[in-house]
Order: C-alpha cells, then structure tokens, then sequence
C-alpha cells in the first residue's frame, strides 16, 4: 500500500485548510461545544501535517508526535467537556458571549 | 588702635543681648544699655578721632579673614581716615542724642526693648559701613542698615500700612544694592580686589579717564548710592518710611542711612573721577531730585513727610556737589544736615508726641507758646535748613552753590537750579514753622517734653548753629577743588535767596497777603497742588508699571504653569489606558479573533519579507 | 487513480469540517466532523501510515467524538438551542471571521507554496513506530500518560458535580 | 570600616526605633535621637583621628587611597561593582550637615507625630543612612542604589504622615524622582560599558570612569541622562514641580530633610559625578544649564511671591535658592563652586529653619494658609523673632550664610557670563520681596485676639538657636567650610582640563 | 537508560513517583492536610533533588530531554515555587474547593510538565510538557466550585490555549516537513543547511512563537491575561504567572538557541517591536486598575515585555552570554517576586470565602494590621517596581547592561517609559497599604497558621538576598552558560 506520490505541498495546503477552518469555527461559534470541536478541527490539522512530514522523510516520528496530539486533545476534550457540563449548569446556556463577568 | 574693634561692637553686643533677652529685659535696663552702649561707643570714637586730629594718621585695624577663595580674600577690617572719623562721629555723637531722646519718647510702648535693639543694631552697622576698610564689608554694613530700617519702619507691626511702608523701602533699595552688588562684581572681576585702596590704585593703574568699564562700574554703585539716599528714582520710599517712630525718622532717615550713598561716592571719589559721565549724571540727578522734593515738600500735610522730602532734597544737594566734584563741600554739607535735620525731626516728633501723635499741620498751630522749647528747636533747625545766613546750612549750601557755580560749561545751570532750590527750601521750611506754631491753635498739647527730649534738642539747637564753623579733617582725604574767587554778586544772590524765601513764606502764610486757599481753590492751583502732594505721581507710575504687571503675573503663576506639561504627560497616559481597556471586553470570541489577527499581521510581516 | 482517491478523501474532509462548523446541530455537526475525521484517516492510509490512519479512527472518531456524543445527550439542547445557533449563525456573522480566516489560509498557502518535495511513498509500517515510541520516546510516552491521567483527575473533578446533581439533585436546589 | 558603621549605625537605629515602638510610643523618639547624636559623635572621632594635613591634601580623582577614608570591598565582581566608599572635605561636610540637620528634623517633630512613632522614626534614619551614602559613595552602582532607596522612606514619610493630600505629593515626588534615576541608571550602565571598551575592563568605580574620552550624541544623551536625574532632585526649572507639592504635604521632619539634604544630593551629584564625567560636553551644555539656573531663580522667585501657603512659599524660594547652586556648578570657577557648596549647606540650615517654623505654625493653628494668619509676632514674639531671622538670611543679608554663598557665586558667575549674573541678580530682589511678604502676612499686621497661641518652648529655641548661630558663624567665618571643600574643588577643576575651562570661557564670550 | 540518566532525571522521577504517591493516598485516605503536607514534601524533595542530579555531568536523556545544570536550575525553581503554592494553597483550599486533595495532584502534574519543558529539547517533549502543564492549570484554574468566575476563567483559558498549542504544533510539522527532524540542535543544523529565505520555514518559526506568545501573553496575544488571572484562585495565578510563564519562556529560549531561530533577524525583530508593545500596553493597561489581581495581570505583560528585550539584545550584542544570564536572572526574580505578591493576596483572601478580587480599597491599613504581610507586598511592589535592594531591581540592571551591550535603544526607551508608568500603580498599592484605617482594625485572623509567618518572612528574605547579594546566583549562572 501506500506509495502515493502526492507533492507534500498539496497535503500541507489541506492541512491549512482545515486549519483555518478550524480557527474561523473558534471565531464565529458562540457555544462552547462548537469551540471545543474547532479546537479538535485545529489539532487535527496539525496532525495531518505532521503525518505528512513524516511520510516525506520516511520517519516514524511524523505518526508518533501523532500519537501524542492524540493525547493531546483527549486530555483537553476530557476537561473541557467537563467544563460544558458546569457552565451549562451555572450558566444556565453554553454561549460564551454571555461568560463576561471577567473584563475591564 | 586697640579700640577701634569695640566702636561697632558696642552697640552690637548690647544689641544682641536685648535680643537674647526675648523682650522680657526691664525697660530701664534696656534704655540703660542701648543709650549707653551708644554712649560708650561714641567715647571710643572721640579717643579715636582725638589721635586721628593729633597726626593724621590712618588706623587700621584687622580682625579677621572673613574669607579666602581663590584671590578672593575680604578681610573684617576697619581703616580709619579723616572721613571715617567724621562720619563716626556724626553716628555716634547724633546717634547718642536720638537714643536719649527715644527713651522718654519710647517709654510708654511695649517693645522699647525691641526698639533698642534694632537701634543699636542699626547703629553698629552704620559703622561697620563706614569703618570697612572693603567693599564687601561696606556692603555688610550697607544691607545690614537696609535691614534695620526695614525693621523700625515696620516697628509698629500692627498697621498694615507700617509694614507695607517698611518693605517698601527695603525692596527699593534693595533694587538698588543689587545694582550695587554688580558693581562689586565688575570691580572684583577687573581688578581682581575689593579693598577700597588697592582698588582706587589698580582703578588709577588700569583704567584711564573716560573708559567704559569704570564708567558702568561707576554707574552700578551709582545705582545703589541712588536707593539708599532716596535719589531719583529710587527716592519713593523715603516718604513712607516716615511710618517708623519719629526718632527712626531722625537718625535713620535724615541723618545717617541716607547719607550712605554720599559716603560711597566720597569714599570712592578716585574711582568717579575716572568716569566724567557719571560725575555728570550725579550732579544733575541731585539737582533734578533737589527740584522735585522741593516742591513736593511744599505741597505736603504731613509733618514727618514734609520733613522726608526736604531730606530728599537736601541729599540732593550732596549729589550735585559730588557731582561737581565737591567732594569735601558735600560731606561737609552731610555733617550740617545731620544736626539741623535731626533736630528738625526730634522736634517734630516732641510736637507729635505731645499732641497725641497728631501729624497733620493744618491740625496744630500756635504752639509757639505752648511749647517753647520745641519751638526754638524748630526755628533754628529751620533756619539752618533754608541755610540763613551764618546757620550751619548756610555755610555748607554756600559751599556747593559756589562749586556749582565754577563748574566750567554747565556750571551756571546747576547754580541756577541749586538756587531755585534753596528758594523753596526756605520756602517750605518757613511755610512749616508758620503754620504750626503760630496761628490758632487746632490741638492741645497734653504734655510738655521732658529732660530726655529736651537735653537732645538743646545741643542739636547748638550744633545747627555753630557746625558751619567746624573743620573738617577732610584735608588729604577728599580732593578740595578750593575754587577760584567769584564775582560777589553771586555770593549775595546766594545769601538773599533764602532770605526771599522766607519772606515769600511770611506773605503766603502768615501775613495772609495773597490768599493761599484762593490760589489751591483755583482748578488748576488744585491740579497743580495735587500732582505735587502725589509725588509728582511717580508712585503711581511704578504701581502702573511694575507692581501691578508683577503682582498680575503671579497671581497668574501662582498655580504652577510648568505643571499643565506634566498634567498633559498624565492626561495622554491616562488616555491610552482608556483606549487600550475598551479592547478587554470579556467576550472569548473576541479574543480568540485578536489572537488570529495578531497571528495574521506576524505571518504578513515574515512572508513579505521573505517573500 | 490512488490520486484522485486521495484528492477525493481531502474534498470530503473539507467540505465535512465546513459543514461541520456550521451547522446548528449540535449532534449534525458531530457526525460531520466524524465523516471528516474519517476521510482523514483515509489520507493518512493513502499517505503510508496505516497505524496513524488506525488509530484517527478508534480513538479520535471512535473514543473522542464519543465524549462530544455523551455530552450532548446528557445536555439534551433541543429544538430550542437550535433555533438560537441559527440566530447566530446569521450570514453577516461570518464576515469577519470569513475573511480573517480567509487570509490566513492565502498566507499558509504563499507559506507552503514552495515545501520542496514530494511525500516519500515509502510507507512506515506499525511496527516501526512501535519500535521508535517505545525506544527514543520512551519517556515521552511516560509523560503522555502523566497528561492523560491529569486529563482524567481533571475531568472527574469539574465534571463529578453536574453528575451528582442531576442524578441526586436535592430539593430546592436550582443553582 | 568606619564609613559603613555610620551608615550601619542609623540603619539599625532605625530597626530599633521601629521596635521600641511596641515598649512605648516615646521610646523611638529618644531612641532616634540618641542614634543620631551618636552617628554625629562617630562623625568626630573619625574625624580627629585623622591628621591635619591630610585635610589639605588634593585628594585625587583617580585613586582613592589618596582621599581622606577610602574603603572598597569586591561586590559583584561580574560587573565589576564594588563596595566602594571613599570621603573627602566635601563628603564630610555633607554628612555633617546630614547629621546635623537629622537632628533638627527629630526635634522639629518631637510633639507633632502621634502615629506609628516607631516607624516613623525609623523611616527618619533610614533617609538619613540612605543620604549619608549617597554623599560616600563612590562606585555608580552603589551610589544609584543610596540614591533611590533613600527615596523610600522618603516616599512614606510623606505618604503616611503627610498632610491632606499626601498622596498625590508623594506619588508625584517618587515617579519625577524613580523616572528620572532610571535615566541615571541607564546612563551609568552606557557609561560602564564605554568605560569597559576603553579600559578594556569592565567597572562601575568613580576612580575608573573618570576621564574617559565620550564623544558624539551617544555622551551627550548619557550626561543628559545624569543631568536631569540630578536636576530633578536639586530641583532645576522645569524639572522642580513635584517640590512644592511635596514639601507642602510632607511633615515638619519630612521636609526638613527633603529641603535640608535631599535636594542637596542633586547639587552633590551634579558636582562629583555629571560635570566632571562629562568635562567637555559639560563646557557645552553650561550655557543651557546656567539658563535653566537663572530661570529656576527667577521663577521660583515669582512663584513664591504668589502663594498662600507658607509651607508652599518656603518649598518655591528653594527652588529659587538651588537655582543660584545651579549657576554656580556650571560657572565652574572656584569662587562659584564654594559659593555653590556654602549655599548647600547654608540654604540646608535656613530652609530647615523656616519648614521646622512652619512645622510649628501648622501645629499650633491647624493651617498654612498664610491669609489666616498675621499679627502673630504679638502672641508668639520668640517665633516671630526667629522667623524674621530666617526670612532675612533667606533674602541673602550679608553676615549671615546664604549671603556669603549668593555672592561667590554670583562673583564667579560675572566673570563666565555677566548678562546671566546680571538676571540672576534679579532673584536677590525677587527674594526680598516674597520673604518680606511672607513675615507681613503672618507674622505683622493685626493679631487676631480670639486666638490663643503658644510660644515656642525651650526645645524648639534650642533647635533654632542652633540653627542661628550656624547660619551667623556661616556668615561671618565661613573659611572653615571654605577649606575643608578647597582640596576637593581643586582636584575637580584640575579633572576638568585646562582646556575646558577655556572652552567654558569662551563660551561666555560667544554670549 | 543508564544510572546516569536516572540520576540526572531524579526531579522528574521524584515527580511522577510522587504523584503516583498522592493518587494512592487520596484512594485511601482523604485528608487535606496529609495531601498538602506530602505534597510540599515530594515538590521540596524534587527541588533539593535537582543538586543530586547536578553533581553528573550535562547528560542527554534519549533525544528528548538534556539535562544540564540549565534545565535543573530552572526544575528546582519550578519546584520550590510549587511548593511554595501548595503551602500558600493550604488554608485557601479548604475555604474554597470540596474535595481539595485533588488539587495538589494536578499541581505536583503540573509541576511535572513544568519541569519537563525545562529539559525539553525535542518537539514531542516540548509539547508534552507544555500540554502537562496547560491542562491540569486548566483544572486548577476551575477548581473553586463557590463561584462562576473560575469557571470562566478556565474556559477561555482552554479555548485559546488550546488553539495557540495548535497554531505551534501546525508551526513544528511546517519546520519538520521542511527539515525532517524534530530535535531542537539537529533542527538548527538543518535549518543553517537549507536555502535560507524559505517563506514556510520562516512562517512555521512564526507560528510556533504566535503559540508561545499567548502563553506568555506577548501583546497582541494578551487579552486573555487579566480575565484568567482575575478568576482562578489566588495561588494558581501566582503559579500561573511565576512557573507557567518562566517554563515557557526558559523553552522558547532553549528552542531559539538551540535551533537557533536567532538566524531569522526579522522575526527577532518583531518580537522586539512585540516587546515595546507588551511594555507600553501592559504599564497602560495596569495604570488605573483597581482590582489588584487584574493588575499585577498586566503588569506580568510588561514584564514579559522587558524580558523580550533579551532576544534583541542576544541578536546585536557582543556578550551573549550576558543576555541568556539577563534571561535567567530575571524569570528568577521574577518568579519569587510574583509568588510574594499573589501569595500575599492569597492569605488575605484565605478567609474571606465570599469574595475572591482585592480591590486596592481591600489592603486600606493593611501595614498597620498585618505589618508582615504588608511588608512582604511592600518588597514584591518594590522588586515589580524595579526599586534597588529587591531582586527586581538586579534584575532590572541586568536588562539594562544586555540592552546596553546591544544597543538596543529604542527598547531601552520604552523599558525606562514603561517602568516608570508602572511605578505609579505599583505605589499606589504602597499608599493604599499605608493609610490610616478609616474605622477600627477588624481583627486579625483567627486562623493564623505558621505559615502566614514563615512564607512571607521567607519570600521577604529571599527578594531582599536576590538584591543586595546576587553575585552567588551570577557567579552560579555565569559557570553554567
């Protein structure tokens, strides 16, 4: 399998795609949920590009830095999602607009 | 000369102890000391004066190096000569009479404690004045006299008025010291001392007649001799310096402080002689000040300032004769008008203080009976001021008059002007005479003076009488131009002069020949009469235009205008904070779009470039 | 042919991360974002890396967005919470995010232009990246297991409340 | 040693006032005093251990075993910082007026502070030891380090004790003060470092950045940097505002030490470190900085003549007085560095005399505003006696101290630039009118009857009597003072070469 | 992995065992008081560990960690700090959270990532270590359950640090894709062997400090600050503002020296000009803020601001290793000072459960009341001021003699415009503390535990050493760098 010749500029372009998807998703979403699943778009992202490096070297690296941004977001999805069930429990709604007592 | 350090330590130490004293010292005490101390002093001063006539000979004495910086190094140090010795008598000898007399005239206030400390205080400056052997120390004297006026002036403290009287006539002269202090600065500069004899030989050395440099030198001391001796334009304090208890008036104002800048010039007349120009400029700013206060006299109510601008026209006389280069007939003149314009004062003051401090002459009269002593003083005081023949002024006024005269090319000007002078002189003194102690009387005195006053007034009646014999040790001090004989038809203008003025005065005044309340009642006798009871408003002019623009400006200042730049630094931080905290809204989406942003600009700056 | 395979799987993965961003549905979107997460994994086949492509699927489309899925239920938004997300997805909405992120993506794409090579084709077997992460990162792996088990203290300690109320909730307890 | 234990002494004398707090709240009071009188009495016995002719020595510029106490210990060696203090005639006076002064300053607030004592005092002798070491010390880092941490205490003396609107006083006293020592601070680094590619070592010692050759905008911006730093604290036109804020707000002792001492470490610093670091940009500049003294003379003068506040009277005539320092600094001859230093230390004794005054006044009828004074010479003559003393030597009366400094500079300034002397002699006038209107509106005119006043006890006549004779000894023999400095003055101006000062003289020339 | 490695790993060992240690112990027995006791005890035996590690020589532990005396330096800072803020959390703690032993396992994990960031010299350990940390500040953060504010703070917290994590990972896979290597030296290799002037190389550095900025909260990244420190408790904002920033900084600075990132003077630049903003925004920011925390929040994006000032210098300068000196000196001081002044607030607001922001009005009196805490916030204001005789101010020179040796004038500029902006509101918490109470002192706490002496007491002695003896520190820096 494999031996795909694909230009790795065209998996980075992808890769920025989702990226910037990501980041305009963080930007136009107000309810936290759709925040957190930006945030996953984002990391996803990245490990695309990190997955295609490592297949333009050869190296095992690419799919093990993978491995961790796997990590990565569990770890953060896994408290951020707990951080959903408290503000929908103090807040009594997930948008964010609305969580501004902290400003000035 | 082993005594020539107490003469102004005398009246200094008793100065200072009554000081220390808190005003808690027995009266009799402190009359006991300041009239003593005087006393005392003017003891040493006769020793002295009697060695200085015997030989000639110049004392010095050295106390110590005030202070040594560089070639920097006035010493204290006392030289006497036969001007010094003169003017220490005069101190003294005029000064102990005002000191007894202010015992009894003193004794009823409060402070008279107080009142003879700043006295002898005054006078131990006075005679520092005098004595220094360095300009530096003059200028001790000098400021310290300033300083001592300022406080007698202000004696009464309780009327504002005294007090505003008592600055002025410090900051007026105080305009001038600073002129004065140039001057020492110039002369130090150039001439690398301020001892008062090297300094007239490196002046003779260096500079050569007519030059620059001392001419401005000689115009900044000018300055100062202009403040001290109430000549124009400095000479508005004087007047009110009347404020200050009447024997102040005497000693200070009439017979030894204003007669400071007399002193200098004569004490430096080697250096004046170097600078025609100015020589030239005294002479006609005496004669123009002698005009001035002449007529302002005439106008006044007031006693004491009627007496104020006759002192200031007298000094003019002094400036015309060092103007002329009379230097000796112009310290001759200083020694007359000490006695007969003291004694003038001393009775004018027996008049107020007998009369509840009534000052206003058109409220007196007749008192030619009621106090006869007082009378006789003021007539024979009078007399020598209007310089009657054969009274001290006579003598001394002659003197300048004839120098005036012999002047070449404005000579005949100034004599004119001198004589114009003289005529209202007598004038106005006559006018005085008459309308206190004859007439009707307005006020009735409640005492009569006592020994205290009396003794005073008594040899003060003789010194006006006989001083225009005295001789002094001038000789080899001051250059006497001895000029040559005129015509005699001068000196008999000269001697009738006064003599017209009285009788112009007996008209006017007594022998109610012309009605002088129809000529003031007259618009333009009305104008004329309160232009000169104003001062010939020159007091009005320096309120306009430097009073007012410089109390104006302050209290425009006053609140710190080089604030509003550190005020406008406060208000553009302030600013930036309000701009930069609208940014922290709270809203995370916001701050997620300023993160992208900022990230955009970052990656736009690199790729451009690298691009 | 592979190609245009991996080309399709990119365009799928697009266009499924665009819908999933903007739906209003919470659980629409999830299912959208896992079709992306899955044509990823495809490219990531494709790409030589079959384990990465693996584990995109068990754990990120299978373990993570399954959390999302929890969280949604136990939320239980409703047509309500949908109505509002269409409120504020207005179209002028997107404006500012739209072209913010649209210049971003034309700087990536002027950033990654030039990236010098072709993908290398040789495919990187599992057991290779076994043997690497259990040799050199031995210790990284030591640590991602600190930053899981934080991930799970964490959890359980913000999310543990909403828990026990919902289940337990007092009387009169509102709050 | 002997340097660092009188600076120990009053930092630990400090500590303990603090403590003794807890035992009674007098207690710091007598023990600050005690601490003081002790570090004066340490002053002497240093003082009279060491010869007479070591006195006379020129102490010089570049190695500090020839000064009169030299003690350097290594530090921070990485920036070749050292523990460097070293005192000559100069130092010395300083010092001794310090300690003199800080003696007033515990008198003059003997009865007026009630609250927290103890750390008041402590405080008190912390600016104190922080003032001494500014005068001592002779490495840069450590003599930034005096300089600022001086401030501290400074800062809340007037914060806490001060009057109503302290705050705002001290907190613009402490930013002018810190913003312009981080200037310093940069320019001594910039400074070390050229000083580290020159010598080819890298110092921060007084002895070894003496002379080096600085050129070029780079210099000028670093003299600027010290200039200003110093000219804030003298206080120099424009830099003086946050003065009279600060002495009006402070109390009796802060200002007596603000205006006694503090402002004296501008004039030290401007003399021992900027104009001669700098020599040749220094003879540039002079013009502008004796523009900005007379400017400050006059200006203050004006501005004093329109308060209402006596303490904010007193606070302006100082900056009037210090621009007279200032003119004489850069006059730089030796007539007008003594007078600079005589009025350093004369304007220390006369302004502490006149604030402990208005300290007393304020105490006694709870304002400073002068209209609601006058006539108070009737109830309280001892005070109004001292006070007319004050006045008149802060006029400049010839046979008391002030008099005798306003005149060597003034002499010495005529000869560099006679114009600028002619309009600095304008201040002499200003001054007598602001001081004589000052004495008019409290203490003549008519007293109020209603208002019952007392006099100053035997405490405060003590402090002023002191205070008098000073000021009179300064006047009438001043040569002690005038000796002790010589040497210093001379090593100076030959630090400053020969062909500066022509450069100085012509520049008056040019003008 | 030899015993060398062992040994040289000993703090991140001490670290991980511990909190195995703790997890135990909250299984079997809750108690608060033997958490805190044995977490201070694991936090100070990692710390006193780091000199037992130092006693080898540098050793590289697999490719992913260097230890040198640099890395364990900074693990015994993190670890002291740490242990300092389990101690300050003690009393706090318990008024705020149920179930509180949590929270000192996620600070010792927390620790732990900070530790590993200092040996990072790989991208997998630079961001696992970043990551470690991030999420279990993120739980901390919200650990408080009496109050929403947390809560909001650790959900914009998360939000935004998770997308700069993404934004510096999707930097490292650019870098990596260009160069094929993810360790840091190699990368530097690389990076001097490839075609300079490659626009993705140069965007993918950009990126990774994008990502890094928002956690340092460099201007224009900066907005989350003051909302994040304002929420979370006490003690974690000193923590986040002491080790969370010193860690990250200390990596970035191991990244650009060791791939020598330096090499792109454009980007080095930039962070210059982010520099002069950080300093002008955060002393603007904080100048008439009242809220205590918000402003020592901004006042931390100005001193990251004077910090960036070493990355110029290090470009220009003649003495580079005075620079990374400068860097060392001041996140040393930095992090004791911050730790006295949120630790001040959290003993003050240890008992005060209902209300979590100290308005500047809150400390009125303050100095009379409680003189050693006052006197401790007295020192920290006077170090964050940069006022001789503190840490700060050693601190402080140091960037001055950097920029000085760098010439950097125009930062130099604005660290004296910035400073002397920042004395103004940093006085203004002196004069708040020294006014005269307006009523009766309250009284003092009930509860005052040794610590409320000894820490403050410490913390005092070790600003005030840091200032008037810092030539042992330099000396140490100068022999490891």
């Amino acid at each position: 399998m494999g031996g795909l010749q694909i230009p790795l500029e065209h998996v980075l372009l992808i890769a920025s795609c989702l990226f910037s998807c990501g980041l305009a998703g963080l930007m136009l979403r107000r309810n936290l949920i759709f925040m957190l699943m930006s945030l996953e778009v984002m990391l996803n992202s990245a490990a695309l590009a990190f997955v295609a490096a490592g297949a333009r070297w050869g190296q095992p690296d690419g799919q093990i830095i993978f491995l961790f941004i796997l990590s990565i977001a569990a770890a953060e999805v896994a408290v951020g999602l707990g951080l959903v069930l408290q503000i929908q429990r103090r807040f009594k709604t997930l948008d964010m607009d609305q969580a501004n007592r902290l400003r000035g | 000369m082993a005594v020539l350090w107490l003469i102004p330590f005398l009246p200094f130490l008793s100065a200072t102890l009554m000081l220390l004293s808190a005003g808690r010292m027995p009266r009799y005490l402190s009359a006991w000391l300041g009239v003593g101390s005087i006393g005392l002093a003017a003891v040493c001063v006769a020793l002295v004066a009697r060695a200085y006539l015997a030989d000639h000979q110049v004392q010095e004495l050295t106390l110590w190096t005030w202070m040594s910086v560089d070639n920097f190094t006035p010493r204290i140090a006392f030289r006497v000569d036969g001007l010094t010795v003169v003017m220490m008598s005069v101190i003294t000898g005029v000064g102990f009479l005002i000191h007894l007399y202010s015992v009894e005239f003193m004794w009823e206030d409060e402070s008279i404690c107080r009142y003879f400390a700043y006295m002898n205080l005054f006078v131990a400056a006075m005679l520092l004045l005098v004595m220094a052997d360095n300009l530096l120390l003059l200028y001790l004297g000098w400021e310290g006299v300033g300083a001592c006026s300022y406080l007698l002036v202000g004696f009464w403290y309780r009327d504002p008025d005294n007090g505003r009287a008592a600055r002025k006539a410090f900051i007026v002269t105080r305009v001038g010291d600073t002129a004065m202090a140039l001057g020492l600065f110039l002369l130090f500069t150039e001439l690398g001392t301020l001892d008062i004899q090297p300094l007239m030989a490196a002046a003779n050395d260096r500079w050569q007649i007519g030059d620059t440099l001392p001419i401005l030198a000689t115009a900044l001391l000018l300055g100062g001799a202009l403040g001290k001796s109430a000549q124009l334009p400095l000479h508005t304090w004087l007047p009110d310096a009347m404020a200050g208890p009447t024997p102040v008036s005497a000693l200070i104002h009439a017979a030894t402080m204003v007669t400071a800048g007399v002193y200098l010039i004569a004490r430096l007349y080697e250096l004046f002689l170097l600078a025609p120009p100015t020589l030239a400029v005294i002479a006609w700013i005496g004669l123009l000040t002698l005009l001035l206060a002449a007529f302002t006299a005439l106008a006044q109510k007031d006693i004491k300032r009627i007496l104020a601008y006759s002192t200031i026209s007298q000094i003019g006389y002094m400036f015309l004769a060092l103007g002329v280069g009379a230097f000796a007939s112009s310290i001759f003149h200083l020694v007359t008008h000490a006695f007969f314009k003291a004694l003038l004062f001393l009775a004018a003051g027996a008049v107020i203080h007998c009369l509840h401090h009534e000052h206003n002459i058109f409220r007196m009269g007749g008192l030619r009976t009621r106090l006869p002593v007082v009378f006789l003083s003021f007539l024979i005081g009078s007399a020598a001021l209007a310089a009657l023949p054969f009274s001290s002024g006579f003598f001394s006024k002659e003197g300048i008059l004839l120098s005036a005269w012999t002047q070449p090319g404005i000579g005949p000007w100034l004599w004119a002007g001198g004589l114009l002078g003289a005529l209202l002189t007598s004038i106005y003194s006559f006018r005085l005479v008459f309308i206190v102690f004859f007439g009707e009387a307005q006020t009735e005195p409640d005492r009569q003076p006592g020994w205290q006053m009396a003794i005073p007034l008594m040899v003060l009646c003789v010194l006006s009488l006989v001083g225009g014999w005295f001789v002094l040790p001038l000789s080899g001090v001051l250059p006497d131009p001895g000029h040559d004989p005129v015509s005699h038809w001068v000196e008999y203008i000269s001697i009738g002069t006064p003599l017209l003025g009285l009788t112009v005065a007996y008209l006017l005044y007594l022998g109610r020949q012309v009605s002088i309340a129809s000529l003031m009642a007259s618009p333009a006798g009305a104008a004329v009469q309160s232009f000169w009871y104003g001062g010939a408003r020159i007091d009005k002019l320096y309120d306009l235009l430097l009073v007012r623009p410089f109390t104006g400006l302050t209290h425009w200042w006053r609140n710190e205008p080089v604030d509003l730049l550190y005020n406008a630094l406060v208000w553009m931080t302030r600013w930036g904070h309000g701009r930069l905290v609208v940014l922290q809204t709270g809203e995370l989406r916001w701050y997620a779009t300023s993160m992208v942003f900022g990230l955009l600009l970052l990656l736009a700056i690199v790729l451009r470039d690298s691009a | 042919m592979m190609e245009s395979l991996f080309y399709g799987a990119s365009a799928v993965a697009l266009l499924a991360t665009v819908a999933a961003l903007t739906r209003a549905n919470a659980a629409h979107a999830l299912i959208y974002l896992i079709v992306s997460l899955l044509a990823v994994a495809v490219l990531f086949f494709l790409m030589g890396a079959p384990f990465a492509a693996a584990l995109e699927i068990v754990v990120y489309a299978g373990a993570i967005m399954v959390l999302f899925v929890f969280v949604i239920m136990m939320l239980n938004l409703g047509e309500a919470g949908n109505s509002r997300e269409r409120e504020w997805l207005a179209p002028r909405k997107w404006i500012v995010p739209g072209i913010l992120a649209g210049i971003l993506l034309l700087e990536l794409v002027l950033a990654v232009r030039h990236a010098p090579d072709n993908t290398s084709g040789v495919e990187v077997p599992p057991k290779m990246v076994g043997l690497t992460l259990f040799g050199p990162y031995v210790l990284a792996v030591e640590i991602a297991s600190l930053l899981l088990l934080t991930g799970l203290v964490g959890a359980y300690h913000i999310g543990r409340r909403f828990i026990v109320r919902r289940d337990f909730s007092r009387p009169g307890d509102n709050s | 040693m002997s340097m660092v234990v009188l600076i120990g002494l009053l930092l630990i004398g400090g500590v303990i006032a603090w403590w003794t707090e807890r035992i009674n709240s007098d207690w710091p009071r007598w023990v600050a005093l005690a601490t003081v009188c002790a570090a004066l009495l340490y002053l002497l016995r240093i003082t009279a251990s060491l010869s007479l002719e070591s006195f006379e020595l020129v102490p010089d510029p570049h190695d500090g075993a020839s000064w009169l106490l030299h003690l350097k210990l290594a530090w921070i060696p990485r920036f070749g910082i050292n523990f460097e203090l070293a005192m000559d005639g100069l130092s010395l006076l300083l010092v001794a007026l310090t300690l003199l002064l800080g003696l007033i300053a515990i008198a003059s607030s003997w009865s007026e502070i009630n609250f927290k004592t103890g750390f008041f005092h402590a405080n008190l002798l912390w600016t104190l030891a922080g003032v001494c070491g500014v005068f001592l010390a002779l490495d840069l880092f450590l003599f930034f380090l005096f300089w600022e941490v001086m401030l501290i205490p400074m800062y809340l003396l007037i914060a806490i004790w001060g009057h109503e609107n302290s705050g705002y006083a001290a907190m613009k006293f402490f930013i002018f003060t810190q913003f312009s020592g981080l200037l310093m601070l940069l320019s001594i680094v910039v400074l070390a470092w050229q000083g580290a590619v020159t010598n080819g070592l890298l110092s921060f010692s007084y002895f070894d950045l003496l002379g080096l050759p600085l050129e070029g905008p780079l210099a000028w911006v670093t003299m600027l940097g010290f200039f200003i730093a110093f000219t804030v604290k003298l206080p120099g036109f424009p830099f003086h505002t946050w003065l009279p804020d600060a002495h009006t707000q402070a109390p009796t002792a802060g200002s007596v030490l603000l205006a006694g001492i503090l402002l004296k470490t501008g004039a030290y610093g401007l003399l021992r470190f900027c104009i001669p670091l700098f020599p040749d940009i220094s003879a540039q500049f002079a013009p502008i900085a004796m523009g900005l003294g007379a400017a400050g003379v006059i200006y203050g003068a004006i501005l004093a003549f329109g308060q209402t506040d006596f303490k904010r009277l007193v606070a302006y005539s100082s900056v009037s007085h210090m621009g007279f320092v200032l003119l004489g600094l850069y006059a730089w001859n030796t007539l007008a560095l003594q007078g600079a230093v005589m009025q350093m230390v004369a304007h220390g004794v006369s302004t502490a005399a006149l604030f402990t005054l208005a300290g007393s006044l304020q105490q006694r009828l709870h304002t400073r505003d002068m209209r609601q004074m006058g006539g108070l010479w009737h109830q309280a003559p001892r005070m109004g006696a001292c006070a007319m003393f004050f006045a008149l030597a802060s006029l400049g009366l010839p046979g008391l101290g002030n008099f005798v400094a306003e005149f060597l500079i003034l002499l010495g300034l005529f000869a560099v630039q006679p114009w600028l002397c002619a309009v600095a002699a304008l201040g002499l006038i200003s001054a007598a009118i602001y001081a004589l209107w000052m004495m008019q509106q409290t203490f003549q005119g008519e007293p109020d009857t209603g208002r019952q006043m007392r006099d100053f006890n035997g405490r405060e006549m003590l402090a002023m009597t002191t205070m008098i004779v000073a000021l009179i000894g300064l006047g009438l023999y001043p040569q002690p003072v005038l000796d002790l400095v010589e040497p210093t003055l001379d090593a100076l101006q030959q630090e400053v070469r020969s062909d500066v000062i022509r450069a100085f003289a012509t520049t008056s020339a040019a003008q | 992995m030899t015993g060398a490695d062992f040994q040289s790993l000993s703090p991140l060992l001490i670290l991980s065992g511990g909190a195995a240690v703790l997890m135990l112990q909250i299984a079997f027995v809750r108690s608060v008081n033997l958490t805190a006791t044995l977490t201070t005890l694991i936090l100070a035996l990692a710390a006193l560990s780091c000199v037992y590690a130092g006693q080898i020589e540098e050793q590289r532990v697999t490719p992913l960690l260097l230890a040198d005396q640099f890395a364990l330096l900074f693990c015994s800072l993190f670890c002291a700090a740490a242990a300092v803020t389990a101690l300050l959390s003690h009393d706090y703690i318990q008024h705020h959270g149920d179930e509180p032993e949590e929270y000192f396992l996620l600070l010792t994990l927390s620790t732990m990532g900070a530790c590993v960031l200092a040996y990072a010299v790989h991208v997998a350990s630079f961001l696992l270590g970043l990551e470690l940390l991030s999420v279990s500040l993120y739980a901390l953060i919200a650990y408080p359950n009496k109050s929403i504010l947390p809560l909001e703070a650790a959900t914009k917290y998360l939000v935004l640090s998770g997308a700069a994590s993404a934004t510096a990972l999707f930097g490292f896979a650019l870098l990596y894709a260009v160069t094929g290597t993810l360790e840091f030296s190699t990368l530097g290799t690389r990076l001097g062997e490839t075609i300079s002037g490659q626009p993705v190389l140069i965007a993918g550095a950009a990126m990774v400090f994008a990502g890094m900025a928002f956690k340092l909260s460099i201007v224009p990244f900066h907005l989350w600050t003051p909302d994040v420190y304002d929420g979370a408790p006490s003690p974690i904002t000193g923590y986040l503002a002491s080790v969370a920033k010193a860690a990250v900084f200390i990596a970035v600075l191991r990244l650009f020296l060791e791939a020598d990132l330096f090499r792109y003077q454009l980007l080095v630049e930039l962070i210059g000009l982010m520099a002069i903003l950080s300093m002008l925004a955060g002393n603007l920011l904080a100048l008439l803020q009242t809220n205590i925390k918000r402003m020592l929040a901004y006042s931390s994006i100005a001193h990251i601001g004077y910090l960036l000032i070493i990355f110029m210098a290090y470009l220009t300068s003649s003495d580079r290793a005075l620079t990374v000196e400068a860097a060392a000196y001041y996140l040393i001081a930095y992090t004791a000072t911050t730790l006295a002044a949120f630790g001040l607030l959290t003993l003050i607001s240890a008992q005060q459960v209902e209300r979590e922001n100290i308005e500047l009005h809150h400390v009125t009196g303050l100095f009379w009341q409680r003189p050693l805490l006052a006197a401790l916030m007295l020192v920290a204001m006077l170090s964050l001021a940069g006022i001789p005789l503190t840490a700060g101010f050693i601190a402080k020179f140091y960037l001055f003699s950097a920029a000085v040796n760098g010439q950097n004038w125009t930062l130099l500029g604005s660290l004296i415009l910035g400073s002397g902006i920042g004395i103004y509101y940093y006085l203004r918490v002196v004069y708040y503390m020294t006014r005269r109470p307006e009523h009766q002192p309250t009284e003092p706490g009930t509860t005052q535990s040794w610590r409320e002496f000894a820490l403050p007491g410490a913390l005092i002695a070790a600003i005030l050493l840091l200032g008037t003896m810092p030539q042992a520190l330099i000396a140490f820096l100068e022999s490891i760098l």
